[in-house]
């Protein structure tokens, strides 16, 4: 029981990390139905802005919660105006083309994204310093969950209900929920729908930075490459939970958090990523449009 | 003479860039030795560069909606060059006999490593037009492409390693293979939509890859095949050179098949019924079109062509592994179909050759070539978002009533 | 017109259709008869489109049966059978927002229509025998045939979505014309068009009728045109028939008047 | 419109034109060509482009210092990405391009798919990082040497260690899936099973790589009452499987290979790389010549070397010293100088034997302490 209570919370953390990033696909997703592969650039450089605002600020000798606080806010700062600029560069003329070219500039946006990090920094892994502090009253409990794991975990949840409260409450998640109905429909009644878009993208980049950060900060690395097999899974998981859908995004991760840790847990991690995805293909065969997806009627 | 205005925006644009740009660009860590390096030549390059690159980059969003506009005022929009050369016989006829011709001398003409290339980017036109079936045409997203492709290279490694079978048997077995791998993946996403086809067939490719790397017993797992023999000829065999030659001619000769097969199912009532699937799912079955039987026959003669590709890669390389069939390839050759013009075979070759000789071409730009690429990939679809060569669809034309005769 | 005599092709009874809790449809019976002209009516929302897609596979209907009688052919069940089975069956239907194949040509639109009533496959496709080509003419020459008469024959070539709005529902018509059809559902082919190509629609659906023995089952919006076309009219609402009959009687019906109230009845 | 695709269309045609003229086959032999090959983008970069910058420092020193017989030594860099295909279009082109030797290529699949072509052309390929067995070991490539112990040499001594030395029994073996990781695992699996009831495998497993954490597995390790674990792949897998490990509070023995001694390792686990084991070239760290290469990469690039650094210093040095002794380029007279000549290099004084495997190259078995890996004694 003890280690299946193990691998449960394993599958939780793990989720909890896909969820971060799953955040920001599903809602740019939602909007403009656009597999933004360039989010998990905007991940990896969040977590690459952070480490370099950190390193500086450690050689000028601030303190942790100093550098903690003011490294976050900056890679939050960076990753929102990289998803901006990306956004208007690779995606907006693009606004009328057929979708899958606008999935192709995506795709040459991620693999322009990794090169100029690559190019500009290194190709090495870079060690990220541990930034959350492990809680003394953690302590106790240290060899099934760890701080860091902890943090993740409710940072997963307050990020998630914020979107939420946003996106059912604001003006601002009414001009969204309006634009992702019907853009024409939005723009007649006066929402200025670029505005919308940019600011989608702004708020999943901040939602990927605040990932970058802590994820790079749990795992202990970074190189150039950790934002593409990272976006993939957390693709995966937002298309499970149903794309589109903000708490469909973090209970798709969570479930293929679990997929994953239980099938290394009682199989073997040998397969364990056809596990994940022949799990996927059976829900989508009986639900079609993810877990909490909206099954779309016809409409004829 | 260049407004004012504009050069404010440009000068707007390289100070957002120099902004955009300074952490990653100016400051480098070493995070061991404690050492900021801090290169500030970089964000005047930056600043500059973006200065000037937001001219241009203006100036051809312009000219672009400039075209948009005309064509949806004026309707009567001139077909493109590549539309023009397609329709015109008298354009088209010597300029495919230029190009046979050029083809047929290329490796006497050219080294051994262009050549080489040249088989790779023929293998990807050969896989591009099998993937332009699926998406294309049928308008099914498919980003696991890339595990038909791996099935046909390990049909021919793992049979002629087990049984000694030799290419010529093992090229028709390994298409047949892709087919029913096609099949296999068709069934369980009849029902599956858009975004969520294209997760579930990148699934596929991850299952199929994964399968190779992990079961030694049955596919040797990551270290893969190698001394794959290259196709003989007549029971000869030949030299590094000339089989490279051999081997480039064989493409050539299936490549020609592929775009004749590839054109005329395209011409077909299956062609017509998967180009309807593509446009409209719901009227193209009110219209009496199987709508399983359609999806199924677009992915299976898609695969087709994928796992005869996966034959003359492995026979090509004389090495398989599966690093060569990551989800990476199947985005390359999807980048091939989109970039090439949906539907239309001529983009999807030129696309091809585009995305398969330019990253080696770039390679004079060494380490800075992906990076290009990706430029490139992004520059390309903001401007001709349609690809390379848009659809050209099929006109035919008529002598007065009832009699129907017809021109391609 | 015809008279009652004429044996009924198309025959719906009880008809049921639930959404998760919603009744769309609720106990509709409904009759079509050999060259009959049929209008289904009512206001908006009032099940009309959900109705046609029952009969024509898109949905499967959660009671009642829906039987065919083609001329000539056994009485057999069709619901719940897939849409391509039904249109092959003799069924065949236009959309009430236009779902054409927009980047095909309109001789192709009509192309595919012809579909379920060729054969050729992949071998055929690819050997290019002379049964292949013979069909492909054959094809090519009705799709012709039918976009003569229904008056497209000038822009076969055309993109469809470049066709002006009135010829993009007529090329509907058309290609549901090409499936060879006994009975056509048209969902308001009308809608969008000025009087004049409403008046040539009028023509249009009576020569249908007239000379290729088909029957119609339209829904309409446009009262003088159901009320000149039809030879009956049912009238639904709240996804329940609530009455039926020649148009004389369907216009002074008090159910009907009450069901249209504050709704504009063009009459 | 119509003009664009046409301007497209001249770009590309003078671009390709460009390309053919630039890369045909121009054989001046007033220079060595070297050629160098390896991944030097995409998820295996970081193992490529060291050995890049490893070939540059060798041959900056050597141009300086007037060149072998009076020519200068030329690299030609080629990213092969370590995909086979691109390793055989590598070749072709450094052959088109009138190479005279090659140093690379990184990953053992690409470096076969390559060798097919050298082979047959007669050219020399030395690398600094495959390790695949059948290689050297085959004999169907006598033109490849490497700088690198193979899988099983690395395997036995990881095993061995564990059995004799740390005297556990139960031992977990782990890899990345990827040819290098498994390759080894593989032989160390098969040498634990027939060490004679020695030792006992308790569970052989493929990591994901580049996944987020390792719990799962970490959880798994601590089940099987695994006493050490054997790892075969790269150090960023290994360093977070140790990182949760240590912070799950387990005190399992971690022993690694090659791919993990490298001090990018230490710097990323930090203290929690503490009393990990990983199997190494031997005496690197008193070597004066590996001192000092690693001062030049520094002092050059502004930071440490990465993996393989240094197997690709002593490969070009041996392979540039081979031609040197031999006087020329030509076959057979590199291959004997490599089989008969000695040379000092950062990883010792060394030669080859005539399966091409590197004698002198002692392997040793390293411990991380206080930061920094040392070498234990058996």
């Amino acid at each position: 029981m003890d280690y299946f209570l193990e691998l449960f919370l394993g599958g939780l953390t793990r989720g909890s990390i896909y969820a971060l990033i799953a955040l920001g696909y599903t809602m740019v997703y939602g909007i403009i139905e656009l597999i933004n592969f360039a989010h998990g650039e905007i991940y990896m450089i969040g977590a690459f802005t952070a480490l370099i605002v950190i390193s500086v600020l450690t050689m000028m000798g601030m303190n942790t919660i100093a550098i903690l606080v003011i490294a976050g806010f900056i890679a939050v700062i960076y990753s929102c105006a990289y998803g901006y600029t990306v956004e208007k560069i690779a995606y907006k003329p693009l606004r009328r083309a057929p979708r899958l070219s606008a999935l192709i500039s995506a795709i040459g946006m991620s693999l322009f994204l990794q090169n100029y990090v690559l190019l500009a920094q290194t190709s090495d892994f870079l060690p990220f310093p541990n930034l959350i502090p492990d809680f003394t009253f953690m302590e106790p409990y240290a060899h099934i969950i760890s701080s860091a794991e902890v943090v993740i975990l409710i940072t997963t949840t307050i990020v998630m209900i914020l979107l939420t409260v946003l996106i059912k409450f604001t003006k601002m998640g009414k001009a969204m929920r309006a634009t992702s109905q019907d853009k024409d429909m939005a723009r007649l009644v006066g929402i200025d729908v670029d505005r919308v878009i940019s600011v989608t993208f702004v708020l999943g980049s901040a939602t990927a930075a605040i990932g970058g950060v802590l994820i790079a900060s749990h795992v202990g690395m970074i190189n150039f490459y950790i934002g593409f097999i990272a976006g993939i899974k957390a693709f995966v998981a937002a298309v499970l939970g149903g794309i589109g859908s903000i708490p469909g995004a973090v209970l798709g991760s969570f479930v293929l958090g679990w997929t994953e840790s239980f099938a290394t847990g009682y199989v073997s991690s040998d397969y364990e990523d056809v596990f994940a995805f022949v799990f996927l293909v059976l829900i989508l065969i009986f639900r079609p449009a993810g877990i909490l997806g909206r099954t779309e009627k016809h409409t004829v | 003479m260049i407004k004012f205005s504009e050069i404010k925006k440009s000068l707007w644009v390289s100070l957002w860039f120099m902004f955009l740009t300074f952490p990653v660009m100016v400051i480098r860590v070493n995070t061991i030795e404690n050492v900021i390096e801090w290169r500030w030549e970089n964000m005047i390059f930056i600043g500059v560069g973006s200065f000037l690159f937001s001219f241009v980059w203006r100036y051809l969003l312009k000219q672009k909606e400039y075209g948009l506009k005309r064509a949806e005022e004026g309707g009567d929009i001139r077909p493109s060059l590549a539309q023009r050369i397609l329709r015109d016989r008298k354009i088209f006829a010597p300029a495919l006999t230029v190009v046979g011709i050029f083809a047929l001398l290329f490796p006497y003409v050219f080294s051994l490593y262009q050549t080489n290339i040249m088989i790779s980017a023929l293998i990807f036109v050969m896989l591009g037009l099998g993937l332009n079936i699926v998406v294309g045409l049928a308008g099914l997203l498919d980003l696991g492409y890339v595990a038909f492709y791996a099935v046909g290279a390990y049909a021919y490694a793992l049979l002629n390693y087990h049984f000694g079978l030799s290419f010529w048997i093992l090229l028709p077995v390994g298409g047949a293979l892709g087919m029913l791998f096609g099949i296999l993946l068709g069934f369980p996403v009849l029902r599956l939509r858009g975004d969520y086809l294209a997760i579930v067939t990148l699934g596929f490719g991850e299952i199929i890859r994964l399968i190779l790397e992990n079961w030694n017993e049955f596919s040797f797992g990551p270290s893969g095949i190698s001394n794959i023999p290259r196709p003989s000829f007549f029971g000869m065999s030949l030299s590094v050179h000339d089989s490279t030659i051999f081997i480039y001619y064989i493409m050539i000769a299936l490549c020609i098949f592929t775009i004749f097969v590839v054109n005329r199912l395209q011409d077909s009532r299956i062609g017509r019924a998967w180009i309807a699937l593509r446009e409209d799912e719901v009227a193209c079955q009110a219209m009496g079109i199987d709508k399983a039987k359609t999806k199924l026959t677009a992915f299976a003669l898609g695969a087709t062509w994928a796992g005869m590709g996966g034959v003359m890669f492995a026979a090509k390389t004389t090495f398989v592994n599966p690093a060569s069939f990551t989800i990476w390839e199947s985005i390359i050759i999807l980048c091939i179909v989109v970039l090439g013009g949906m539907g239309s075979v001529v983009g999807v070759i030129i696309g091809a050759l585009i995305l398969i000789l330019l990253p080696e071409y770039l390679r004079a730009f060494s380490e800075y070539r992906m990076l290009m690429f990706g430029i490139l990939l992004v520059v390309m679809m903001v401007f001709r978002p349609g690809g390379i060569v848009s659809d050209v669809r099929r006109i035919y034309k008529f002598e007065g009533s009832g009699g129907a005769g017809k021109d391609a | 017109m015809p008279s009652l005599e004429h044996p009924v092709i198309l025959d719906v009874r009880g008809l049921g259709m639930n959404f998760g809790g919603l009744r769309a449809l609720d106990n509709v019976d409904i009759d079509v008869r050999e060259k009959e002209i049929v209008a289904l009516i009512g206001p908006n929302g009032a099940g009309k489109t959900t109705f046609f897609n029952c009969i024509t596979g898109l949905y499967e209907p959660t009671d009642g049966e829906v039987i065919i009688s083609p001329p000539g052919r056994k009485s057999e069940k069709i619901n719940g059978l897939k849409p391509n089975i039904v249109t092959a069956k003799g069924l065949s239907r236009t959309f009430q927002n236009i779902r054409l194949f927009q980047n095909m040509t309109v001789l192709e639109n009509v192309m595919i229509g012809r579909h379920c009533r060729t054969s050729s496959g992949i071998v055929g496709a690819i050997l290019k025998g002379p049964a292949t080509r013979s069909e492909e003419k054959a094809i090519v020459r009705d799709s012709y045939a039918i976009l003569e008469k229904i008056g497209l024959d000038e822009s076969v070539n055309e993109f469809a979505k470049n066709l002006p709005y009135g010829e993009q529902r007529r090329l509907e018509i058309a290609r549901a014309l090409a499936t060879e059809p006994f009975l056509l559902l048209l969902d308001e082919p009308a809608a969008g068009m000025n009087p004049q190509e409403t008046l040539e629609l009028d023509d249009l659906i009576r020569r249908i009728r007239d000379e290729e023995s088909i029957s119609i089952l339209l829904i309409e919006h446009d009262m003088k045109l159901v009320m000149s076309l039809s030879d009956r009219i049912f009238v639904v609402d709240y996804g329940r028939k609530i009455a039926q009959g020649a148009p004389g009687e369907i216009k002074n019906n008090p159910a009907v008047i009450k069901a249209y109230l504050g709704e504009d009845v063009d009459a | 419109m119509k003009k664009k695709i046409g301007k497209n269309l001249i770009i590309a045609m003078s671009l390709i034109f460009f390309a053919c003229c630039t890369f045909g086959t121009s054989f001046a032999q007033d220079v060595i060509k070297l050629g160098v090959a390896g991944a030097h983008s995409g998820d295996l970069a970081s193992y490529g482009l060291p050995s890049v910058k490893a070939a540059e420092l060798v041959v900056n020193d050597i141009n300086a210092m007037g060149g072998i017989n009076g020519k200068k030594v030329v690299l030609l860099i080629e990213d092969d990405a370590c995909k086979p295909e691109l390793g055989s279009n590598v070749a072709t082109k450094l052959l088109s391009a009138g190479v005279d030797i090659v140093m690379g290529h990184i990953c053992s699949g690409a470096t076969k798919a390559a060798l097919a072509i050298y082979k047959e052309e007669n050219i020399i390929c030395m690398s600094p990082s495959a390790t695949n067995p059948p290689l050297t070991q085959s004999g169907d490539y006598p033109n490849f040497y490497r700088t690198i112990a193979s899988d099983d040499a690395q395997a036995r001594l990881e095993v061995d260690y564990a059995l004799d030395v740390l005297k556990v029994k139960k031992i977990a073996v782990l890899h990345d899936k990827g040819d290098y990781g498994k390759g080894l695992a593989e032989f160390a699996k098969q040498f634990i099973e027939n060490s004679g009831g020695k030792g006992q495998v308790v569970l052989y497993e493929g990591v994901t790589p580049g996944a987020v954490d390792y719990s799962a597995v970490v959880q798994k390790i601590k089940r099987s009452k695994a006493e050490a674990v054997i790892f075969g792949g790269y150090h960023p897998e290994a360093s977070k499987i140790v990182m949760q490990m240590r912070k799950k509070r387990m005190n399992t023995y971690f022993i690694s290979d090659d791919g993990v001694k490298d001090d990018t390792f230490i710097k990323v686990a930090g203290k929690y790389a503490e009393g990990v084991y990983a199997t190494g070239p031997m005496d690197t760290s008193n070597n004066p010549l590996a001192i000092a290469a690693t001062e030049k990469h520094q002092k050059t690039y502004g930071a440490d070397p990465g993996a393989f650094f240094l197997n690709a210093y002593a490969a070009t040095q041996a392979l540039l010293n081979a031609v040197d002794k031999a006087g020329s380029t030509e076959y057979q007279a590199v291959s004997n100088a490599l089989k008969t000549e000695w040379v000092e290099t950062p990883l010792g004084r060394i030669k080859f034997d005539d399966k091409g495997d590197a004698i002198g190259i002692g392997f040793a078995m390293y411990q991380v302490k206080d930061g920094v890996y040392v070498e234990v004694s058996k």
